[in-house]
């Protein structure tokens, strides 16, 4: 349990976070878009799921092995939006196990309106959209096993993982796949590194489905996030100034000693 | 042959075959004991025939291989010092737990049940245990009506003036996360000053140093190798003892993977550049 | 060797899991396949005994289980979202359990909202917060510029509106740097725990079962 | 959620909190329905088409069946006239041995092969092909040894205290997990919590719905 700030604290950084990203997010139109730069991971996707297409074998896809309540789980699947209409453009079937059955029903709707987009609903097959177990090992005996028999060549980890995420990345890259990760859990992420190919690190997670969408409000958002990280920079600075002059403002008004 | 994509399962073999080999063939390792462990069993040390403590049993299977040499070192002391142990848990991975310890420790040395130890079993406290926690300061029969094998509360010898935490000399709190010994500081130290020893995973003991400094815990075992300490302390090497050559080994094992993983990619490199 | 059926089981499962580190094979199908029916049935069984029985139904209708509390209707809405979202398997109902689905969603992010805000920017800023000289040691004075430094440019890292170019490529090349370490330091510090892990099934195999290894 | 932070000492308001907590944990039950008839009903087609291994979906469905047997229902004993109440999954039943044999081997187990994979990815992955690589594989290592008697024992062998004094490798690992470490991670920290918030707003406002099946 961290220290609890002072009420009031809180309540004006919320105010003022709430309002900066509710500003931008409204402000952008189509015709400026925020310039970002470019997320390695991203542009990884097309070329997984093409050379999924060239192999003739499925891409992978797992959210996480948290349940619908985590916004990690809720980025993960807008980002399934997107690979799955890739997918479905190029007709390479998406197999998702499941470790939450809400995540599944979820993921069944999100695949489903992705080959609407792409314009081949008949292609959409709810069977590969599947539950295993509530039970995080069980779901990781059973995607392992999935990734040696069906070899999948494109895997995708999005989401939030535990102490299973070397298990599947090492798995997977045994296989041959093409293995691209996203996860905002601090302790997974070195994993996620070092054993697949692309890792989506922290906030870039949440980035992703934005960028993915070219959507003006949701690029909008992102260059929100980036003045609240300018706003951390001048706390920062001023902060640092001011406690080696012997001057405490900042740090009190944080409910610092 | 290409060292550089050796197969792994080679690597995987060499692990499997170190771990197993640093089991049959011990060497006995150096312990310094670290001060959190020395404190942990000053603390239980003083204790006097008769005494009664608590211990919490707030872990499950995954983290066994950490904490189990700890509770085991820790529950042998309190019995080769007549102390009375008390056993529950806040969550339901910590049956099986406490039953191991007890066939371990409590059988061969022929502890009775009831008059020396009594196990109160499983009880849902919430996201925090705090209502069980508050329970037990205030009315301890209330929470745990029964024991585990059925038995009323009246009816158990140990418990028999038994009513919340001011009959215990000491809660001792083996824990994996939340609820556990975090929940134990804030709501039984904090409010009831009931003494804490502490034994929790590695990975979560940075988190506990303030405590110690603060005096809110009176002594901590982390991880293994904590409960290794704990066993040269008592003078009866167990699990932990030999599991920490075995850790050791396995750390030289994976340091060994990267020494030779960058040698050869330098020969490679070299050869390939000529 | 153990005489205990219970430890030949478990023992058996061990091997099969530890075989698929060689290749897949028969064992570890039979292992996995067993794995997850047993889990799934295990985790419903202590999912319904403790939240459906006792903190439903148990204190809705307590009459019935011989007990005396008042009952407690309240608890009964949980069941209600349940079934809503247990619709969608019904043709044409199924629309009704994304109010279900939404009632969870809505509900956990309202309040993580607020502990990211809490423990994870304010507090995060604050302990960011040193003094960057500390007069009359040197050793502090260079922990707090790592310290701030790190922070400041491994944040640069995650500003998404400039290309890593220029000088503020420079700031965000030391930002990766501290990214790298942490990460390599991260990783040093769970082998630990892992190998304990690994440690106790083998600890298991040779003592418990096989009983060659005495503790 | 907000206003049960704000106002926290208002018992009614609390009380809702924990009153949804409830609910929440309840609704998981029934949803766990859903994807138990998903997972049952999908193994049982399998085994009626027998198609490629239905052996295996047919081992999945009988421990099912048998696991649920034994730890769903709750048993009345009576002994020495008492009469006890046990659950399926309490210590003492076949459900409960079951859960000790056969569910936490395997779960053990499957955690452990993460132990091997450290091994192999430490050889794969640890090749100093850069500075950044550099700094990984160093810290891990500095960790690694500070972790572990054997580190600070040759670090003793090798009478490098005499130079160092106390600084010895235990220390020099504390130091990197506790200076340049975290001051990556609250960098990290931040940046999820800023993205955490920026989407729990996207959310809550419905400027994203993708999660939603578009729209």
């Amino acid at each position: 349990m961290p220290p609890v700030l002072d009420h009031a604290t809180v309540f004006v950084a919320m105010i003022v976070l709430c309002a900066i990203i509710l500003y931008y997010t409204f402000k952008t139109t189509a015709g400026k878009l925020p310039k970002l730069r470019t997320i390695a991971g991203l542009s990884a996707i097309d070329e997984a799921i093409g050379r999924a297409t060239e192999l003739g074998k499925p891409a992978l896809f797992i959210s996480g092995l948290s349940d619908i309540d985590n916004i990690q789980t809720l980025a993960a699947l807008s980002i399934l939006s997107y690979v799955a209409q890739k997918a479905a453009e190029y007709d390479t079937p998406i197999i998702m196990p499941n470790v939450y059955s809400v995540t599944m029903v979820t993921a069944q709707e999100v695949v489903r309106e992705a080959h609407l987009r792409a314009g081949r609903p008949d292609t959409y097959r709810p069977d590969n959209i599947y539950y295993v177990s509530d039970e995080q090992f069980a779901f990781v005996a059973h995607t392992s096993g999935l990734m040696e028999r069906e070899r999948p060549a494109a895997n995708f980890y999005m989401g939030s993982f535990f102490g299973e995420s070397l298990i599947l990345a090492e798995t997977g890259n045994a296989t041959g796949a093409i293995q691209i990760a996203g996860t905002a859990e601090t302790a997974q992420i070195p994993f996620f590194v070092v054993a697949c190919d692309y890792c989506l690190i922290g906030e870039e997670l949440y980035a992703a489905s934005a960028v993915l969408s070219q959507d003006p409000r949701q690029l909008g958002s992102i260059k929100a996030q980036d003045v609240v990280k300018l706003l951390i920079f001048a706390v920062m600075i001023i902060g640092c100034v001011s406690e080696t002059f012997g001057a405490h403002f900042l740090m009190n008004w944080l409910g610092g000693s | 042959m290409n060292l550089q994509n050796l197969d792994r399962r080679i690597i995987f073999a060499v692990l499997l075959i170190a771990v197993a080999s640093a089991f049959l063939f011990p060497r006995p390792l150096h312990i310094a004991v670290e001060p959190p462990v020395q404190m942990a069993y000053d603390t239980l040390n003083k204790l006097q025939p008769g005494d009664r403590v608590l211990m919490a049993f707030d872990y499950g299977p995954s983290t066994m291989p950490e904490l189990q040499p700890a509770a085991l070192a820790i529950l042998r002391h309190c019995f080769q010092r007549k102390v009375k142990v008390v056993f529950f848990t806040l969550t339901n991975e910590g049956l099986p737990m406490i039953a191991d310890a007890l066939s371990q420790v409590a059988v061969p040395l022929d502890e009775k049940e009831n008059v020396d130890y009594v196990n109160l079993g499983f009880k849902w406290g919430g996201l925090t245990g705090s209502s069980v926690i508050e329970g037990l300061g205030s009315n301890m029969q209330a929470v745990f009506p029964v024991t585990i094998k059925g038995t009323a509360y009246h009816d158990v010898p140990l418990l028999h003036d038994v009513k919340n935490f001011s009959d215990f000399k000491a809660l001792i709190s083996f824990s994996a996360g939340t609820p556990g010994i975090n929940e134990y500081i804030q709501y039984a130290n904090a409010r009831y000053h009931i003494p804490i020893v502490g034994a929790v995973t590695k990975v979560t003991a940075p988190r506990e140093f303030p405590f110690l400094n603060s005096g809110q815990l009176a002594g901590m075992c982390a991880g293994l190798v904590g409960g290794a300490e704990y066993e040269e302390l008592i003078d009866h090497p167990g699990f932990g003892m030999s599991g920490l050559f075995a850790l050791s080994i396995a750390h030289l094992v994976v340091l060994g993977c990267i020494v030779a993983a960058n040698i050869i990619y330098f020969f490679g490199r070299r050869q390939s550049s000529r | 060797m153990s005489h205990d059926p219970w430890v030949w089981i478990a023992a058996f499962l061990t091997l099969a899991i530890f075989s698929f580190l060689y290749k897949d094979n028969v064992f570890y199908k039979i292992a996995e396949h067993i794995f997850v029916g047993v889990s799934g049935a295990w985790l419903f069984a202590t999912y319904f005994q403790s939240d459906i029985v006792e903190d439903m139904l148990m204190k809705s209708f307590p009459h019935f289980f011989h007990r005396t509390e008042a009952p407690n209707y309240i608890t009964l809405g949980g069941g209600v979202i349940g079934l809503i979202i247990l619709l969608r398997m019904v043709p044409g109902f199924s629309w009704l359990s994304r109010w279900g689905i939404a009632f969870v969603i809505g509900f956990q992010t309202g309040l993580q909202l607020f502990s990211a805000i809490n423990a994870y920017i304010l507090i995060q800023v604050r302990a960011a917060l040193v003094s960057l000289f500390v007069p009359r040691n040197i050793g502090l004075t260079i922990r707090n510029w790592l310290q701030a430094g790190g922070t400041f440019t491994s944040l640069s890292y995650f500003y998404f509106s400039k290309e890593h170019k220029g000088a503020f490529g420079v700031l965000t090349r030391i930002g990766i740097w501290f990214l790298m370490i942490s990460f390599g330091a991260a990783y040093g510090s769970t082998v630990m725990t892992r190998m304990s892990i690994l440690i106790g099934r083998v600890y298991f195999l040779l003592s418990t079962w096989l009983g060659v290894v005495r503790a | 959620m907000l206003v049960d932070y704000f106002f926290p000492r208002t018992p009614v308001i609390h009380g809702t909190r924990e009153i949804f907590l409830n609910w929440g944990r309840i609704a998981v039950t029934f949803a766990m329905i859903l994807g138990l008839i998903n997972l049952l009903f999908s193994n049982f087609k399998k085994v009626m088409l027998q198609s490629r291994g239905w052996i295996y979906n047919l081992i999945l469905l009988v421990s099912f069946a048998v696991t649920f047997y034994f730890s769903v229902p709750y048993h009345t004993i009576v002994k020495d006239g008492a009469v006890t109440t046990l659950k399926g999954t309490d210590a003492g039943t076949v459900g409960f041995q079951i859960f000790m044999n056969v569910y936490t081997p395997l779960s053990a187990t499957m955690f452990a092969l993460v132990a091997f994979f450290i091994a192999s990815v430490a050889f794969r992955a640890f090749r100093a092909k850069n500075i950044e690589a550099l700094l990984l594989l160093l810290s891990a290592a500095v960790v690694m040894l500070g972790s572990v008697p054997l580190g600070d024992a040759w670090f003793a062998a090798l009478h490098l205290d005499s130079v160092f004094g106390t600084h010895n490798l235990s220390w020099l690992s504390n130091f990197v997990q506790s200076v340049p470490m975290s001051a990556a991670q609250r960098a990290i920290n931040l940046g999820v919590a800023i993205g955490m918030v920026s989407m729990s707003i996207k959310i809550l406002g419905g400027i994203d719905r993708s999660y939603f099946g578009g729209e």
